[in-house]
């Protein structure tokens, strides 16, 4: 049983980054912390997704200088990093949204800086 | 010919694809020359979707293989299972891929003339290609992965678009939401897709479904999809951020962020029939959809009636017509492991909810048409400050009124047909259902009464005297809809027979889908 | 062709449409037989409300928001009700979807 | 603006940035990297320009309709070189075996053949301008927004 806990550490972190994103997107007002949510949700994805591929002793799955041995698996880097690549510009976009909101509404509450309900 | 259709799946998403970077070069030559670029590139994708669409309902599923040799070679030598990207297009694909291309069509016609005033306008429409290639990207994709690199792409186009007039600041807040929420649910969709591929180091959905042994992780995966998938289409009780996100989008965006929608409602059924089918039983998951059918039917059309601002009360139509879609494919979904009950009633439900996603497209669209037109010349969405806008604007109140008949579900009109497909079928099943649905059409009518007697009827206001019909390409993309909706209202049958039961039969036969990649099974 | 054939009825639009067309051509023909005195543009057309001064055309148009004004009253308490949730801060929106899939997950896991 | 050391050193160092940028896009199909990372780490020079001169000096060289072109010219690479493979299939590796880019590297540890990988190393080029422009692009349009002026139409 002790053994497997080193192997779980990642889960555990991947557990601890998405519920404090949740907690941060559901409870935070202020619109930059629901963005910051919004970032941490996605590491912990990524995170996730990143140690699925993992094997014991494995080392980074390309060949140029590599040592003999066990390689990683590479295809959810790849997915890893096309996820990084989507969540850049999804921020970017959050964030400019959140810019144009200060202008117009000169806060960035999500309770006072809002105009469309019901 | 035969070299076009062979690679037409890849050619429908990489064309306008190629327009969307091509066009913020080629608007330095003027707008004429943009805009006619833009108008040729698409008109040769719907020959394309033509084109493939006639392939796929004469000769079946078609696999294409990105990178590959041979386009068909989904599996290379030597290896057991599909690795490259691949795309596979079957009846449900193509449907939903006509439904988008009718929808762009009319969006692209109408925004040639709404755009003329506006800065930005080689973004506008870089953004309206990319939008349309998130969208069939998703619906033809046959990867787990790429539905989720095309779901993100469909949010980042839509969001953008949806908040393009920046200097209202409702459009910014409007965009924002549905930013935020497609970024949430693209990402427990894509926590769901790690959870699948660390059990089974597949990615492929016919591979996945080939493999798939029904314990607990996949159970919470499936669970993720599908959650996240209604609340991109805006089901009760997550539909809040689509009235603030359709009521702000510009015109010809907001038929679009619906289809999106649609798009989505395609991810759900792909993935519960699909993915999830075959030896399960569907029967929680179906009751799932049925209940929240039925909330969105109801909660939408009630909070529709009370609104005054045109396009939130369209919106919520919006959610209240996806009810009876989540409703329909629900029964069916909730019978599919009973032979009988899925012959005698499951597959008409199925056909009924499939065949009102595209008439839903079309009218819905054009009546977010309408609405965005009488914005355009009075300036206001309040319909407390509107009132005898039909003295002038005839075209658009004729085109205002088919939309509303038909979205009421008044025979002859296309809404009917579908409505009676469900209300039939669903009555079989479960009664009180179906009763719902009726009260719930019915209400729709009185909203949209509601509207036409506020907005359209009256004396002429003095404050509007001047206002004028829309220009032409407005009309025009009005236009398209209204005789598509003309055509499906009086060939119901020929559209169910040619079109809708494909889809449905593609849905429910899963081994098929399987065996257009894995090869017949041993 | 136009025919939508199912398990248990049959939908024909061109039927209804032909039954339209004829009960308009009745229509029409009842209005053929009508009055001929009448003219457009003439006092005739006027509004005529008991003597009464004709308001202005903002006054006569019923807004929106007076239409069903009796519905509203009353479902008063259900469209409280409904009013609460909907407030627009994007912060619930997420609340909503985690409950709604953390249920979802309870019944699916039950359910296998 | 910062002060005169920052200016000097800052100038030296953008070389060495661009550089390093550069190494990462062409060598991405041999060493971890690729044209998103290089054109990241190329974008992270723009940022500390605009630390170090304010954003108001960088907007005079770097004009969004420059970077606008430079974005879509990224994107036209990427995509025209999937289009060239259209004779097999989309994204079909046709320049294996040719002069440009065509050598087939051995399986197994190797020292790493930067002439090899067909198609890729040119897709990692123009994903690499794609990413300097739109990044550039972005981080100017924040800079200028929180120093209250507007990038150019």
């Amino acid at each position: 049983m002790m053994q497997y806990i080193p192997y779980n550490i990642p889960f555990i972190a991947v557990a601890l980054l998405v519920g404090i994103a949740l907690f941060i997107i559901i409870f935070k007002r202020n619109l930059i912390k629901i963005v910051m949510g919004i970032a941490i949700l996605e590491a912990g994805v990524n995170l996730f997704l990143v140690t699925l591929g993992y094997r014991a002793g494995g080392v980074a799955p390309i060949y140029t200088m590599t040592p003999e041995g066990a390689m990683v698996l590479p295809v959810p880097q790849a997915l890893t990093l096309t996820s990084i690549v989507i969540g850049v510009s999804v921020i970017a976009l959050m964030l400019t949204m959140v810019m144009h909101t200060y202008r117009h509404m000169g806060d960035i509450d999500a309770r006072k800086s809002r105009l469309l309900k019901g | 010919m035969e070299y076009l259709t062979v690679h037409s799946p890849i050619l429908i998403v990489a064309v306008p694809l190629l327009a969307a970077f091509v066009t913020p070069l080629i608007s330095r030559m003027g707008n004429k020359v943009r805009d006619t670029f833009n108008v040729t590139l698409f008109g040769f994708t719907m020959f394309l979707v033509a084109i493939l669409a006639i392939d796929i309902y004469t000769g079946g599923t078609r696999v294409y293989t990105l990178g590959a040799a041979v386009p068909e070679l989904a599996i290379p030598e030597n290896y057991m299972v599909p690795v490259r990207i691949m795309f596979q297009v079957d009846g449900i694909s193509i449907f939903m891929g006509l439904t988008t291309t009718i929808v762009m069509l009319a969006a692209l016609v109408y925004s040639l003339q709404f755009l003329k005033n506006e800065t930005g306008q080689d973004r506008f429409y870089s953004l309206l290609m990319l939008l349309y290639v998130g969208m069939i990207g998703l619906e033809f994709t046959g990867d787990m992965f790429n539905l989720f690199v095309f779901l993100e792409i469909l949010s980042i186009a839509g969001a953008s678009l949806a908040s393009y007039r920046t200097n209202l600041a409702d459009a910014v807040e409007g965009g924002f939401k549905y930013i935020v929420i497609s970024a949430v649910s693209a990402l427990l969709v894509l926590f769901a897709i790690g959870i699948l591929y660390g059990q089974y180091n597949l990615l492929s959905i016919a591979a996945l479904a080939n493999a798939m042994q029904f314990n607990t992780l996949d159970m919470i995966a499936l669970a993720m999809l599908a959650i996240a998938f209604v609340m991109k289409l805006a089901g009760v009780p997550l539909h809040m951020w689509a009235p603030d996100t359709y009521a702000v989008a510009p015109a010809g965006i907001t038929p679009m962020i619906y289809t999106s929608s649609a798009a989505s409602m395609y991810a759900l059924y792909r993935v519960t029939f699909t993915l999830y089918g075959g030896h399960f039983d569907t029967t929680a998951i179906g009751w799932v959809v049925i209940i929240l059918g039925v909330l969105s039917m109801f909660i939408g059309v009630m909070m529709a009636i009370h609104q005054t601002d045109i396009k939130r009360l369209m919106a919520y139509h919006a959610i209240s017509q996806s009810g009876y879609m989540l409703l329909g494919v629900g029964v069916g979904l909730a019978v599919l492991t009973d032979p009988v009950a899925l012959a005698s009633y499951g597959r008409d439900a199925m056909n009924g909810g499939i065949f009102h996603i595209i008439n839903n497209a079309l009218y819905k669209g054009m009546l977010f048409l309408t609405a965005e037109a009488i914005f355009f010349r009075i300036g206001t969405r309040d319909l407390n400050r509107m009132g005898g806008l039909g003295h002038n604007m005839k075209w658009t109140t004729i085109f205002f009124i088919i939309g509303a008949l038909a979205i009421s579900g008044i025979p002859p009109f296309n809404g009917f047909a579908s409505k009676l497909l469900i209300y039939e079928s669903v009555f079989r099943f479960n009664p009180l259902l179906s009763i719902i649905a009726m009260f719930v059409s019915l209400v729709t009518l009185a909203s949209f009464t509601k509207v036409f007697y506020s907005a359209f009827t009256g004396p002429e206001m003095p404050a509007y005297k001047e206002v004028r019909e829309v220009p032409r390409s407005m009309l025009i993309g009005m236009g398209i809809m209204a005789a598509c909706i003309i055509f499906f209202s009086i060939f119901p049958g020929l559209v169910v027979d040619t079109i809708v039961a494909p889809a449905t039969e593609a849905l429910i036969d899963q081994a098929s889908y399987i065996n257009g990649v894995m090869g017949v099974a041993p | 062709m136009s025919v939508l054939t199912y398990g248990y009825a049959v939908w024909s639009p061109i039927v209804w449409l032909v039954a339209l067309i004829v009960l308009a051509l009745i229509a029409l023909y009842v209005r053929s037989r009508g009055q001929k005195r009448y003219k457009k543009g003439t006092a005739q057309t006027d509004i005529f409300i008991s003597g009464i001064q004709v308001p202005p055309a903002e006054e006569r148009h019923v807004p929106a928001h007076n239409i069903y004004w009796g519905f509203f009253e009353a479902l008063k308490g259900f469209y409280s009700t409904m009013m609460r949730p909907h407030t627009g801060i994007i912060n619930d929106y997420i609340l909503w979807l985690v409950v709604i899939m953390t249920l979802t997950v309870l019944v699916l896991v039950m359910a296998i | 603006m910062l002060s005169k050391i920052v200016r000097t050193i800052s100038n030296q160092l953008i070389l060495f940035v661009l550089v390093f940028g550069l190494y990462i896009i062409m060598h991405g199909h041999v060493t971890p990297g690729g044209g998103f990372q290089g054109g990241a780490v190329i974008a992270s020079g723009v940022v500390m320009m605009i630390v170090a001169f304010g954003s108001g000096e960088i907007k005079k060289s770097l004009r969004e309709s420059h970077l606008s072109v430079i974005e879509s010219g990224g994107a036209l690479i990427f995509i025209g070189m999937a289009f060239a493979g259209m004779g097999t299939v989309f994204f079909y590796n046709f320049l294996v075996g040719t002069p440009v880019f065509g050598g087939i590297p051995p399986t197994g540890p190797n020292p790493g053949h930067v002439w090899t990988g067909g198609v890729i190393p040119i897709m990692n080029f123009g994903v690499g301008l794609k990413v300097i422009a739109g990044l550039s692009a972005i981080v100017l349009a924040m800079a200028l927004f929180s120093s209250g002026e507007e990038m150019e139409e």
